[in-house]
């Protein structure tokens, strides 16, 4: 157990935070769900891209680093440090990629990956159905084969990005008669073919952050498949598992949370403590926001010596969520009757995080469903 | 002892409910989120067409003259309907305000009428809130300030032509604004000093059981949604209404709200009477309905899943609005404090039957 | 809505207040999980029989007074304000009696009832089995008749009283063919009766809590049977019900132990301060405590002008038993270091409801059970 | 940058696991529950056969001179399997504190070697505890005393003969007592003061660190009965642990402990290596480590149904001394205390990484 950086990890950290230092956008980017907002934040993560730090642990030269999680920690601590701008195309360098790399043909990589790691191509993703939310093994859109294409009928919900990208990536039944997650794939549709209608959905702030994407007679090629046909389940899961679950929130945004809230409590808190719950969530927030970056670290040792992650990450979706809405909730105690108040600047990004966390317990796999995976995964307990 | 509502009572509230029924559906809440600065006149020609604008005005102007405890009921409904602050601010705070001031006798003769006809809306600008709702339609602004010299004072004030600045809120049915601080002068005074502090508490605390009536309805709302979703909502083939943890989150909120209904009730019978323990009553009430509709919400929107995420979907305005009125009229701390106030002094209303007396 | 007592409330309220401060006994009795308290608490419940005290709601000729549940509030408040004795009989009380009172035969009546109400007789109850706990229908304790008599076999569990009581009520499965709630018959025996063994269970606190009671050929006159044979369950369930869960749990309890953690805070505050979530749980505490009394007055009212109890009295015991565990969970942190200390008096008390309330979320009907019966028959959602 | 165990940490710590596997049942916890005054003097013996007491001993006194980083997973077996007191308070923290005192130079000579050999027993009075642990057998006492000018002292006091009382607790594994409080003399002194003042305070972390760990070992324990027993207990024809919300109280249980387990490690390492932040992050470990066993607890018992209040089934032994672990060495409200004051200092450990530096 040692907690000293290397020196190369500290000249790693030395070099991203000056990076960022000199490059973050000196005006705070709109919001990624506008129009506006989304180029904004496909020039900033191109920039990054170009500076090496658009995914520190892909290949150098796919705007990486090939480097580790703990570099990947570095960075993220460094990241919100300075606050820099949400990402907008996890999509690709999170879900999409590392399929991409195991999965996709020696073309296929060459043909999508550089143009995703510059940002070129910007992906929607497409899992979840109007039957097929929690229950992803229901999906009902339909591939069917016609010689060399696939043409696709069917609906895709919750598409995040899909409002403003220009690609999509998703799971789709090739094989009509199959049942459950057998006969499924894994399929990259252009959102400009024909036979699309993109619908925004709405979210509760207002803004565009998903959308419906209908499909009728759509057709890709079968270049446009990964992996084997009927094979997409094993696909996906083979990289929407664990490692990935542990990639989605870094501790750093939570850390950087935690503290604005003990900066607004320190701020506030004659009147704060007239409600003794607002210092008691104050202290649980930052002490699940540094227990979240400590068992961070602790599972990033294990995988790096060779340990596995398996279905105890369940965990974590569970604990960040909820320390997500924690915070933000005291927050919003501590600004009490000005917690309402859209445009002041101090309520504003409480007031967008709150709406935001209340998704924290619903998408990525409910809360539900990841204390039923812990239940049966971990506890072995029989399944309902 | 008899701590339950009377026929007629329970009667007035199943009509008010049925009116808004048909009245005030979501869609019509919809129109009002997103109309800019407006209100819907047509629908407080109804409200006063229907008597409720009258209720509390005293007969002698034309009301009904109902008082706190048949109110209570009536706020639930109003939170039910998320119907928008200006109806209870006008026809049951302000009117009660107007009532309980012996100098405000030619300010009732002026208004009160024309509350009960549903054709003057009063707002109330009290330290409170960092707002006053609905300033900008108002005919006639009752404002406490805290003056240079440290003094309250309770001003009736012309809505007209009032210099105010328009605040933007979560819930798109609210219609804030900060009036500007100028001094004002003695002509438009009602009361000042201790007297202007006693009345300011009372409409707090009547200001503050209409919020907590409305949560507790939000409350109540925000569960019927939510159980018409899980009973209809199917995932791995079932409803997900059949799911253990689904029917755990909804029994939560069954529970709270259950506990919250009679503290609501007891506050506004406090109010009524104007007792000794008033204020840690009311400030109870507030408490208990706030945390049935904030887990309403919570537990509503894990219920719905993403859908309860949208726009499109009703159960975002109710969340909203219980979210708003949750640090109206007092946030939780402002509350607490009172609460524990009341709870650590000599004749703490502590123990068997103590908040009965 | 009207919260003033009548005249006669009022007088009886006095009147129970001055019998109380004449007659509680002057030195705390022994825990009624010992013999010698158990036979403390029986003479004091008997002396509560002779003052009328012993349910005020039973009929005058059997030690009651025929009153109302206001009345029976109202001495609540009175027996818990004066810190009279924990209840030994309500066993015989509230579950039996009123069965009796509505399905026993003339006869039936005649020769239990007095005896009940004098606390001649004890009663210990006897629903759960091994493997019939939470599933009381599956109930597998046979009943065979033989001419007059039933044949007993089988095992109960948690009979509380048992150790102690010299009768015991209880389901048997009087058709050995039958199923879940039928053929369930609503049978009396008598603990010496030959044939049956009373292993007592040692609980958490030390104490004889409850027993194991097993039955080896034990034989009961079909005269001990109360309703038709093979109807049990509705027998038990017509009483079982909602009323009797308005019962179980006074508020004037809570509101008395609010009142002792109100002051044992007063008495701590520098410490207790130091842990926010403590003045927040005495708040709480105060504030359920008393939602819990203005609910009992306000479904009692209901029930007084003929309304009904349903399935929404699920709720209290939901809420009576999380409050329970919270009041004393909070009094546990308000004494630190010395919570442990089972010989400090100031702690002793706390300690030992701290316990017991381990058990509130579990017994009449685990609070799992309530959640379900809340969702499926107040909110009509399906059954699992 | 590596915050793991290394193969020889965690391989030790199997072996302390397997040994307590083998040689502290539920049924010798029952034993010790049991009898009266005493402790297992054959227990002691075959934890010193395995080397168990010399752990902390400095090479040069016959022991392994291991730290506390190693000490943390041996602290959760000793949880795990509700070791009584004496144990760690002896091999663990006594021994640090003799370690870190450089005036106890012959008190390291007299004593250490008969820790390491399971011989000699060690007890601790600090202000922060009403009492002591184990005194009765103890040989020597290590007394933080304030004595009658305000001035902390730390005595070593031989163990026989000390006037006590005996107090009982609701752990029945624990033998408490007061000592009495006679003027202590000049002879017994080994610090005071500033020294003494430091010398507590790290005595406090350290013995703070060895019950967090027992706290998450205990956690881990009854998440395991309950496990069990979820696992074989049938309701309605099926495990119970099928049953959602039995399914989801026990997954609670596991994300506890996950988030807690971390913490404990920071906190050992902060104590190793003495940092400016040790205070926060020990009370940090205390604070989570007791949040998940009082979970554990709770949740435990719940899924036990009827069987888990009883004496018999043996989750009460676990539940009971979690229970006084959670304000041993400083209730919640004390390390509340200091994490409140840690973080509203100007230096913080605020922010993306803090706690790593």
């Amino acid at each position: 157990m040692d907690l000293d950086f290397t020196p190369q990890q500290q000249a790693f950290r030395a070099e991203a935070r000056a990076w960022l230092h000199d490059h973050i956008p000196t005006a705070p980017l709109k919001s990624y769900d506008t129009r506006e907002g989304f180029e904004q934040h496909r020039a900033w993560e191109a920039k990054l891209a170009e500076g090496g730090y658009s995914s520190v642990t892909w290949p150098k030269e796919l705007g990486g680093r090939g480097a580790n999680l703990i570099d990947w920690l570095i960075f993220e601590e460094e990241y919100h440090a300075i606050d820099a701008p949400m990402r907008v195309n996890q999509n690709g360098i999170l879900l999409l990629g590392p399929t991409l790399m195991e999965f996709g043909t020696v073309e296929q990589k060459a043909r999508f990956l550089p143009r995703m790691a510059r940002c070129d191509d910007m992906w929607a993703q497409g899992w979840s159905e109007p039957n097929a939310g929690s229950d992803m093994a229901n999906i009902a859109s339909k591939a069917v084969r016609d010689g060399d294409e696939y043409v696709i009928n069917g609906q895709k919900i919750w598409s995040t990005r899909a409002v403003f990208a220009n690609w999509l990536f998703g799971l789709f039944r090739s094989d009509p008669q199959s049942v459950r997650h057998h006969g499924l794939s894994y399929l990259l549709v252009p959102l400009d073919a024909k036979g699309i209608t993109i619908r925004p959905i709405v979210a509760l702030n207002g803004k565009q952050a998903f959308a419906e994407v209908f499909f009728d007679d759509v057709r890709v090629s079968i270049a446009n498949r990964i992996g084997e046909e009927g094979q997409g389940w094993n696909v996906a899961m083979a990289t929407a598992g664990f490692e990935r679950g542990l990639l989605l929130r870094s501790p750093a945004r939570f850390q950087r949370t935690a503290q604005r809230l003990v900066e607004l409590y320190r701020r506030h808190q004659a009147s704060a403590d007239r409600d003794p719950s607002i210092r008691e969530g104050v202290l649980k927030a930052w002490m699940d926001a540094e227990a979240y970056n400590l068992a961070s670290y602790y599972t990033v040792g294990r995988l790096l010596k060779g340990g596995r992650i398996g279905a105890e990450a369940s965990t974590n979706k569970i604990f960040w969520s909820e320390l997500d809405l924690q915070m933000h909730e005291t927050a919003i105690r501590i600004l009490g009757p000005r917690a309402e108040l859209i445009d002041d600047p101090e309520v504003r990004d409480w007031l967008e995080g709150f709406l935001f966390a209340q998704a924290g317990p619903i998408y990525a796999g409910s809360n539900e469903i990841q204390r039923n995976i812990i239940a049966e995964r971990v506890l072995g307990l029989p399944k309902s | 002892m008899d701590f339950t509502f009377n026929e007629e009572q329970l009667a007035l509230r199943d009509s008010v409910s049925r009116f808004l029924m048909n009245e005030a559906a979501p869609e019509l809440l919809r129109e009002i989120w997103e109309t800019g600065g407006g209100r819907a006149p047509e629908l407080r020609a109804k409200f006063a067409q229907q008597g409720v604008t009258a209720l509390s005005v005293p007969e002698a102007y034309g009301g009904l003259g109902l008082a706190d405890v048949d109110w209570a009921l009536i706020t639930e409904e109003l939170g039910y309907y998320a119907i928008p602050d200006s109806l209870a601010d006008t026809v049951y705070v302000a009117t009660g305000l107007l009532c309980a001031v012996p100098e405000a006798e030619s300010l009732r003769a002026q208004w009160l009428p024309g509350i009960a006809a549903g054709t003057a809306r009063v707002s109330i600008e009290h330290p409170v809130n960092p707002w006053v709702a609905d300033a900008h339609l108002a005919d006639l602004v009752l404002a406490f300030r805290t003056e240079a010299d440290g003094i309250l004072e309770l001003h009736a004030l012309a809505g007209a032509g009032l210099a105010r600045s328009a605040i933007g809120s979560i819930d798109g049915s609210r219609r804030l604004s900060v009036l500007a601080q100028q001094p004002l002068d003695a002509s438009t005074r009602l009361l000042r000093g201790e007297a202007a502090r006693t009345i300011a508490e009372a409409t707090l605390d009547r200001a503050t059981v209409a919020v907590a009536g409305q949560l507790v309805g939000l409350a109540q709302r925000m569960l019927d949604l939510s159980v018409d979703y899980a009973a209809q909502r199917k995932q791995f083939g079932r409803p997900i209404g059949s799911f253990q943890a689904v029917k755990h989150h909804l029994a939560d909120v069954v529970t709270r709200i259950e506990f919250a209904r009679p503290v609501l009730y007891r506050a506004a019978l406090a109010l009524q009477r104007n007792e000794r323990d008033r204020a840690a009553l009311v400030s109870h009430a507030k408490l208990a309905c706030a945390e049935a509709a904030w887990t309403a919400a919570r537990k509503g929107i894990q219920v719905h899943g993403a859908s309860g995420y949208t726009w499109e979907v009703d159960l975002q305005m109710f969340m909203k609005r219980a979210w708003v009125l949750d640090a109206a009229w007092g946030d939780r701390g402002f509350h607490k404090a009172r609460l524990g106030e009341a709870l650590l002094r000599d004749d703490a209303p502590l123990g068997p039957a103590a908040t009965l007396y």
